[in-house]
């Protein structure tokens, strides 16, 4: 047995440790943002394990789909499914190194998550619906816009670390120690917004709503139902709780573990949580104190996270 | 008798039969063989130029030196051309009964003899010969002009015969101005007026008075080569005469005129250095290719058309001696040999087109002649592609040399208006005969039905010219080749 | 003396070309030119006698005959067998065409003085006279409507020219000078065919109406 | 070696001559004719190919002379530099497949009659493209351009009973010649200034000073600018493309494109000296405006080769942008960085061929199964042509630039090389790196979405009209050669190490370039320039994609049921085809929030009998304004009729004017002459 073996076993056991804990974890995250906007609205809210009856339930259901439908509406959901999925090894959580950091990094990241995104809205226009299309149309286009603003921030925490590599680029930031450079803010403000819009949440799109004109991601996926619909929402659950760790790795990196040591990881767990919740706090705020923005004022509030970016940028590096 | 008298001869004995005229038959086939003898006997003289002995009569009153033989060589095989062509082009119109006996005598008449007054500019040594001889080939092409006998044709014989006589009374001004720059040198008699003599005594001439006559006789030969603004008479004559005659004054005409016009500029150059006549040419010729432009981008008539791109060929070879370096003489000289080759092409398919559609206007003739008679409109896409330089056929080589030159010299920015006026030029000629040749057939509703395209002599003729030219792009045979590199070595290095 | 006479001529030459300018009577016009060639004639005969060149007395001769004989009664014949006398209104007035000529003649001056004073010194004027004659030919060629005027100016031309040759060179080959005369005469006749025909085609022999030929 | 390869590249023209001869005298038999020049055709570019890849491996020059033109003693040379023989490379790789799907494709798309005109056409374009790429001097290379030009517009006025290829094959004709006008100034007053005509001697560095030497960039970045299509040189480009039969339009893209792009990083780039600042400013501002506007353009279009015409517009301005990037290292003496930039822009040549070319073959099996280029009329193809699908989605993600596939390699390493420039440039000028990599993400991300609209709306749902329903899969001869051009992007992606290797060699043997690290350790990965910035490895990612991709498989069939159909969910309504959401509705979105882009015009007309509530039926036409064409063409060409219309008083058939003319030319001459000297 040769030590190259031994390597490539060691990063697929981390790579399929952090995506079991991923995979477990996201469905909660979901019901907590639901339950702590249940409650800054006076409601009781979902019970914190309604993410997992939900997907347990839909998995169990029986498949239906559409006549029209060819092998793209099928293949869709899993193709989303495994992007988000092999986008999250990329990704350092707990330790101060990405289980498969060495495909890649900050732009493998984006084309991965773009390529189930690709996938998703390719499936919605295979039903013959009209929500698909409209749905499919829409996304499309706010990720587009957002594409932008998230390059130019992640470009800026990238440049600062001197990597595009997310492990070497957390790594870079925790023995560099916090820094308090005001272009951290901007350039966090800016991410934040766009993680806002590519999650789906208000104000660019409302995961609750049905009604025809204000849906887009719910809208794409309409016609699914069953085990499709789980992988789909199961996904969705996952990209968000992707988007944060991301935020957390680039913003606030403290605490994560540079070694494997037992408390170092517990530690690391452990702020880690905390970091996502706060942050899921945030983003729940944002969504009760804001309405829905109209599609077409969409592309002001993404323009204005790429005016952040950019002025982070300029102040950083002139 | 001597060679060259008869290559002279022929021509002349062809005319005098034909204007007495006969059978029909057995005219074309005197005219056409007896055409054919001249160019070989062209080829002849040509060959025993190039055998190192100068062939010349009458005291060095005719002597061929490289430029007479190569421009002696490129006339004659365009009469052989327009004779075969014209020929098929008179049966046609004889077959529509428009052909009158006068009509008949006139053409068998008065093609050889155009085409001998040509080669007797070609072979002249004698700047007064010389100016009788052009004068000749005006007077046997006014007739030609009004063949048709339209009221057109008269106004553009009119036109053309007073800015003819106009431009010759300046050359005969500009030549006895020469003459009297230096006759104590010239000397006395016949030999005064040799071009060999000027150039001997060329340092010794008074050099005002040879400015002057050179700008008289530039401008003189310069109308009848078409310079610009002496070029008026042009599209109106090109459209009236009939294509063959049209084939030798756009081809034989133009190349016998630049013949008279080097021979100035090498007297002018001899004495007086490049500069002036050079910058004159150099002048005349891009403000000749200047005012082609844009009557071809907004051009109406198939035949003018032609003329406007004859008056920009000319213009190309006079910027291309004008820039004054060895290679640009070179470039007009090959200019000037590619262009014999591929112009005739042009003026038997258009003048075809325009026969079958019995009217040369761009209105008449309609879109989409290739449904109609494809084979004249894929020689005229070929000829269109030949004269505007495009590869790979001949005149490409040449205008590349002439603009590698100019850029080299010192007239670039004058190459570079030179360039850009080409480029124009060639887009105008793609729009102009795309609007003609391709597009839907004309519909059946329009009653002017043209005639149907039928093999003749004339078409043979027009694709035999169209082979020999594409082939030429790459393969000159080599006595022509060095008949074209001893005519720049006349035009550049002087005797 | 001899020098006189032959600016005599030339500055009469001058004269009829002038007077060609402000004439409108075609019959009178012919006439000048006929004159203009006679005096043409007698500078080439002084000439002769003056320095015993005896060739120009050939030429001399076939000029009278030529050109103050010949041409005009053809152009007279002409004009009888068509029966238009008058020419009509020029595109210029004649004070306005005069006052034009005279800055023709100064230009033709101006360059005349360019050339080497020869052994005899009237050469110059007479370079200076035939070129202010040739541009006043040209001029009157492109004011004047009638054919036949424009055939006139255009002879005028070509005597401006035999001024030169006569007057200024010691006389060009014979031969040359023949063919010269001979292809004159054939481009008259041929003109004055033209004529004829524009004349039955168009009732008229305005030249400004042909112009059917554009672009 | 090299004389056998010389050998091969004179016999691979003289093929081409033989082949387009025996074509012309065969052209009354259209099936024979049609074989042989295609196989001749076939046979040269196998030669060119191998020429070519022995040149990048050996990455030594290979020259000679092709024939010497007795009459004017100028000489074709030619000389396969690594440069150009990484171009060669790629007209071959796309050229091979592309003939042999012609061969099945002519039969229907060119009507017998043309069949010769077209062979000969078809072998002259890619015999001059190769001669475009080895020419060694400037007249052979003037020679090959102005041939392929005016091959391209013959296949382009194949069909010239339509006024719109007749328009198009003029305006091509018309803007290349302008074109071809300035790189002749260009040219030749470079190599006057070097005394030569070979590029070897002519491009070696700087020939000239100051402002001269801007003209002459500008001069030359027009000259290949329309031929690569940079906006605002592109108006040509979207005419063209679908005028030509759909195979020639795929070699268009692939390869005539592809001569400028050579023709600027040649001359443009790395000819002229250490490139200025300014200049490398244009290639990006330019770069990323051609990106944009290109896929924005191609975003609205429902004709189907618009589209991918519009969108080669934009591969364009991606490959002049990462141009752009590496001239500007060079202009700040950063030659490692620049190696980076021309790579990627080199390595986006290839891929941008390999995917463009598949999608035009993709297109035109649509076109010749449903006779139609309007993708509204289309839907529902998935079902009836299942690999033409599959090939087409392949190029379309290929050019989204998703991972795994070869669009994402040479992106990635154009954002590196914007990336370093922002690292390597001092002051403000850097700011314009990262503006640009927002360009190309907004890009990128558009170019998704504009490939998710022409696939979903053509393959998927139900077909909107009769042709799209009758349509038929086209017959095996016609796929294979998509099937290796989607293994090829496939490959691409999965290898980029490979390919970047062989990059490396030709990127080398550019003046002023140094390469400190190869861009590959193994086939499988890039480096950029620093290996502790940033690399890559698809392959990697793509083993973690199966495995996700056998979870999810896992998950959701393990269930009690097998899957059930049921019609779509209408809102109690019923949906038919005509419900299904369009083209023109898909990219209403960005229709709307570009508008200041677009400027659209919308009519909306509802035809109601009762009341105006209830429309019968509702027209609804959408048009954007073609912005170049009416600001900037319509108005010079209005400008150059009007003077040449306006110069015909000179020619007004009036004798007097003429002599008058005569008169004053003489006058002013006499005057220019004076007196006593």
């Amino acid at each position: 047995m040769s030590s190259p073996l031994f390597h490539a076993i060691g990063i697929a056991l981390a790579a399929i440790v952090q995506v079991a804990a991923m995979l477990a974890v996201a469905p909660l995250l979901k019901t907590l943002i639901k339950k702590l906007k249940a409650r800054l609205q006076n409601r009781q809210g979902p019970p914190l394990l309604q993410g997992y009856y939900d997907l347990a339930k839909l998995l169990r259901k029986e498949p239906v789909r559409s006549e029209t439908a060819s092998w793209i509406y099928v293949a869709g959901p899993r193709v989303y499914f495994a992007a988000a999925l092999s986008a999250t090894t990329l990704v350092p959580v707990w330790t101060a190194s990405a289980p498969l950091e060495s495909a890649g990094g900050i732009l493998l990241l984006v084309g991965t998550l773009a390529l189930g995104r690709f996938a998703l809205a390719t499936a919605a226009l295979d039903t013959g619906s009209p929500f698909g299309g409209m749905g499919a149309s829409r996304d499309m286009t706010i990720a587009a816009l957002a594409e932008p603003a998230l390059m130019l921030g992640l470009f800026t925490s990238a440049l600062a670390a001197g990597s595009m590599n997310l492990g070497a680029l957390v790594r870079g930031l925790v023995q560099q120690g916090p820094s308090y450079h005001p272009s951290d803010l901007l350039a966090f403000a800016g991410l934040l917004i766009i993680v806002v819009a590519e999650t789906g949440r208000i104000p660019v799109d409302n995961p609750a709503t049905h009604l025809e004109l204000t849906m887009i991601h719910e809208a794409m996926v309409l016609e699914y139902a069953g085990p499709d619909l789980a992988l789909v929402e199961w996904t969705a659950a996952v990209k968000e709780l992707l988007y944060l760790t991301l935020l957390v790795d680039l913003f606030m990196p403290l605490g994560i573990a540079t070694s494997l040591s037992p408390a170092a990881l517990l530690i690391s767990v452990v702020a880690w949580a905390a970091k996502v919740s706060m942050l899921a706090i945030v983003v729940t705020l944002i969504e009760s104190m804001n309405a829905k923005l109209r599609l077409f004022r969409v592309p002001e509030l993404v323009s204005t996270s790429l005016g952040l970016a950019f002025l982070a940028l300029a102040i950083r590096f002139l | 008798m001597d060679l060259l008298l008869w290559t002279l001869a022929v021509p002349l004995i062809t005319a005098a039969i034909g204007t007495v005229g006969g059978l029909r038959r057995l005219n074309d086939l005197i005219l056409v063989a007896g055409l054919a003898i001249t160019f070989a006997l062209s080829l002849a003289t040509a060959g025993q130029f190039l055998r190192g002995d100068v062939p010349a009569a009458f005291g060095d009153a005719l002597r061929v030196d490289g430029l007479s033989a190569l421009v002696l060589v490129l006339c004659a095989f365009v009469g052989v051309l327009s004779a075969a062509y014209g020929v098929g082009y008179l049966r046609r119109n004889e077959s529509r009964g428009l052909v009158t006996w006068r009509m008949r005598r006139e053409f068998y008449g008065l093609i050889p003899a155009y085409v001998f007054a040509m080669l007797l500019v070609a072979t002249s040594n004698n700047l007064g010969i010389l100016w009788i001889a052009v004068e000749l080939t005006t007077l046997a092409s006014v007739f030609l002009v009004t063949f048709h006998d339209r009221d057109t044709s008269l106004e553009a014989a009119w036109k053309f015969l007073v800015l003819g006589s106009l431009g010759l009374g300046f050359a005969l001004l500009g030549t006895v101005l020469l003459f009297a720059s230096g006759p104590s040198q010239l000397g006395e008699g016949m030999q005064a007026l040799h071009w060999t003599r000027f150039i001997q005594v060329a340092p010794e001439l008074h050099p005002f008075t040879l400015r002057l006559g050179v700008v008289f006789a530039l401008i003189g030969y310069g109308t009848k080569a078409g310079l610009a603004p002496m070029h008026t008479w042009k599209p109106d004559a090109y459209r009236e005469a009939p294509s063959p005659a049209g084939m030798l004054m756009g081809v034989g005409m133009v190349n016998a005129a630049l013949y008279c016009i080097l021979r100035i500029h090498l007297i002018s150059k001899a004495s007086l250095g490049p500069e002036f006549s050079g910058s004159l040419l150099l002048t005349l010729g891009l403000l000749s290719v200047l005012i082609a432009t844009p009557f071809i981008l907004v051009q109406w008539d198939l035949k003018r058309l032609l003329a406007y791109s004859s008056i920009e060929h000319v213009g190309i070879m006079a910027v291309g001696v004008g820039i004054g370096v060895e290679a640009g003489a070179f470039g007009a000289l090959l200019h000037m040999t590619y262009h014999s080759l591929a112009k005739p092409v042009a003026f038997a398919s258009a003048g075809t087109l325009a026969q079958l559609h019995s009217s040369s206007d761009f209105k008449r003739i309609g879109n989409g002649t290739f449904s109609r008679a494809p084979i004249a409109s894929l020689l005229l896409v070929l000829a269109a592609l030949m004269i505007t330089g495009s590869p790979p056929f001949g005149m490409f080589f040449s205008e590349m040399t002439i603009l590698k030159a100019g850029f080299a010299s010192a007239h670039a920015k004058a190459t570079s208006v030179f360039l850009a006026a080409l480029v124009v030029l060639f887009c105008g000629f793609a729009f102009q005969i795309g609007r003609l040749v391709l597009g839907p057939s004309r519909d059946p509703s329009d009653r002017r039905v043209p005639f149907p395209e039928r093999f003749d002599v004339g078409m043979a003729t027009a694709i035999v010219a169209a082979i020999v030219a594409a082939v030429s792009a790459f393969y000159l045979p080599g006595p022509l080749m060095s008949l074209i590199r001893s005519a720049t070595h006349v035009v550049w290095g002087g005797v | 003396m001899t020098n006189e006479l032959l600016i005599l001529c030339a500055a009469g030459m001058l004269v009829t070309a002038y007077l060609m300018v402000g004439q409108k009577a075609l019959f009178t016009a012919i006439r000048l030119y006929g004159v203009q060639s006679l005096l043409l004639a007698i500078v080439g005969v002084t000439i002769a006698v003056a320095d015993s060149r005896l060739e120009l007395l050939v030429t001399a001769g076939l000029t009278v005959a030529l050109k103050t004989i010949l041409i005009p009664w053809f152009l007279m014949r002409v004009i009888d067998r068509i029966g238009i006398h008058r020419e009509i209104e020029p595109f210029l007035n004649v004070p306005a065409s005069l006052l034009v000529c005279v800055g023709l003649t100064v230009v033709g001056y101006r360059v005349s003085t360019g050339f080497p004073v020869a052994a005899r010194g009237a050469s110059h004027h007479l370079i200076g006279v035939a070129l202010s004659m040739l541009l006043i030919g040209l001029f009157l060629m492109v004011t004047r409507k009638k054919a036949i005027t424009q055939i006139l100016a255009l002879l005028t031309v070509e005597n401006a020219v035999f001024l030169v040759a006569v007057g200024v060179t010691p006389g060009m080959p014979l031969i040359v000078e023949l063919g010269i005369s001979f292809d004159v005469i054939l481009a008259v006749l041929i003109l004055g065919v033209l004529v004829h025909r524009i004349v039955d085609r168009f009732e008229s022999m305005d030249v400004s109406r042909l112009s059917k030929l554009k672009g | 070696m090299g004389s056998i390869l010389a050998a091969g590249l004179t016999g691979a023209f003289a093929i081409r001559l033989v082949a387009i001869g025996v074509s012309l005298l065969l052209r009354g038999r259209p099936a024979l004719c049609r074989f042989v020049s295609l196989a001749g055709s076939l046979v040269a570019s196998a030669m060119t190919l191998r020429a070519a890849l022995h040149v990048v491996r050996a990455r030594g020059a290979v020259e000679g002379v092709l024939l010497h033109h007795a009459a004017s003693g100028i000489e074709f040379g030619y000389q396969l530099t690594p440069l150009s023989a990484w171009f060669l490379l790629v007209l071959g790789v796309v050229a091979i497949p592309v003939t042999v799907y012609s061969a099945a494709y002519f039969t229907h798309a060119v009507s017998p009659r043309r069949t010769a005109t077209v062979g000969m056409a078809f072998n002259s374009l890619l015999g001059a493209v190769e001669l475009v790429f080895a020419a060694a001097d400037v007249l052979t290379f003037l020679f090959a351009w102005e041939l392929m030009t005016l091959a391209t517009a013959i296949l382009v006025a194949t069909e010239h009973q339509e006024r719109a290829s007749r328009r198009a094959a003029y305006l091509y004709l018309v803007m290349s010649h302008v074109g071809t006008g300035c790189l002749v100034a260009g040219f030749f007053v470079v190599s006057a200034a070097a005394g030569s005509t070979s590029f070897a001697t002519m491009f070696v560095g700087n020939l000239a000073e100051g402002s001269l030497r801007h003209a002459l960039f500008a001069l030359f970045f027009v000259g290949f600018g329309v031929k690569a299509g940079i906006v605002p040189l592109h108006v040509w480009l979207p005419e063209a493309h679908p005028a030509a039969p759909s195979s020639i339009s795929a070699l268009m893209s692939a390869v005539l494109v592809t001569a400028g792009v050579y023709g600027l990083v040649r001359v443009c780039a790395f000819g002229l000296g250490t490139p200025h600042v300014y200049w490398a400013l244009a290639c990006l501002l330019l770069g990323s405006v051609s990106a944009v506007l290109g896929v924005l353009y191609a975003l609205t279009q429902t004709d189907i080769k618009r589209l991918l015409a519009y969108s080669t517009i934009e591969n364009t301005g991606i490959i002049v942008l990462g141009l752009g990037a590496g001239m500007m290292a060079m202009a700040y003496g950063r030659g490692d960085l620049a190696a980076v930039a021309v790579a990627a822009s080199l390595a986006h040549v290839l891929n941008h061929a390999a995917f463009k070319s598949l999608l035009f073959l993709g297109a035109g099996n649509v076109v010749a199964a449903t006779g139609t280029r309007n993708i509204e009329e289309l839907g529902g193809l998935l079902h009836r042509m299942p690999w033409t699908g599959l090939f087409f989605l392949t190029g379309a993600m290929a050019i989204s630039g998703l991972p795994l596939l070869n669009g994402f390699v040479s992106e990635w390493l154009t954002f590196q090389a914007l990336l370093f420039g922002f690292a390597s440039t001092p002051g403000l000028m850097r700011l314009n790196f990262p503006l640009a990599g927002a360009m190309l993400a907004l890009t990128t991300a558009l170019a998704a979405a504009c490939f998710v609209r022409a696939f979903g709306i053509s393959f998927l749902a139900r077909p909107r009209t009769r042709v799209a329903d009758e349509a038929h899969e086209a017959p095996a001869i016609m796929l294979v050669p998509q099937a290796f051009l989607a293994v090829l992007c496939l490959a691409l992606g999965l290898f980029p190490g490979a390919v970047l290797g062989a990059i490396g060699g030709s990127v080398v043997s550019l003046p002023g370039i140094q390469l400190q690290t190869s861009f590959a350790r193994n086939p499988v990965s890039i480096v950029s320039g620093i290996p502790s910035f940033d690399y890559v490895v698809p392959a990697l990612l793509g083993i973690a994609f199966a495995a996700a991709l056998l979870v999810s498989w896992i998950v959701t069939t393990r269930q009690r049921f097998a899957s059930r159909r049921a019609p779509t969910w209408g809102c109690g309504g019923e949906l038919t085809a005509s419900t299904e959401y369009t083209a023109t509705a898909f990219s209403k979105p960005v229709m709307m929030i570009f508008r200041g882009v677009y400027r659209p015009t919308r009519e909306v007309e509802a035809l109601a009998e009762v009341s105006a509530y209830f429309p019968r039926e509702v027209r609804y036409r959408a048009r954007i304004e073609p912005t170049f064409e009416r600001y900037v063409y319509g108005p010079i060409v209005r400008g150059v009729l009007k003077v040449a219309a306006g110069m015909k008083v000179l020619q007004a058939g009036s004798l007097h004017a003429y002599l008058a003319y005569v008169l004053l030319l003489t006058v002013a001459l006499l005057l220019w002459l004076g007196g006593k000297t």
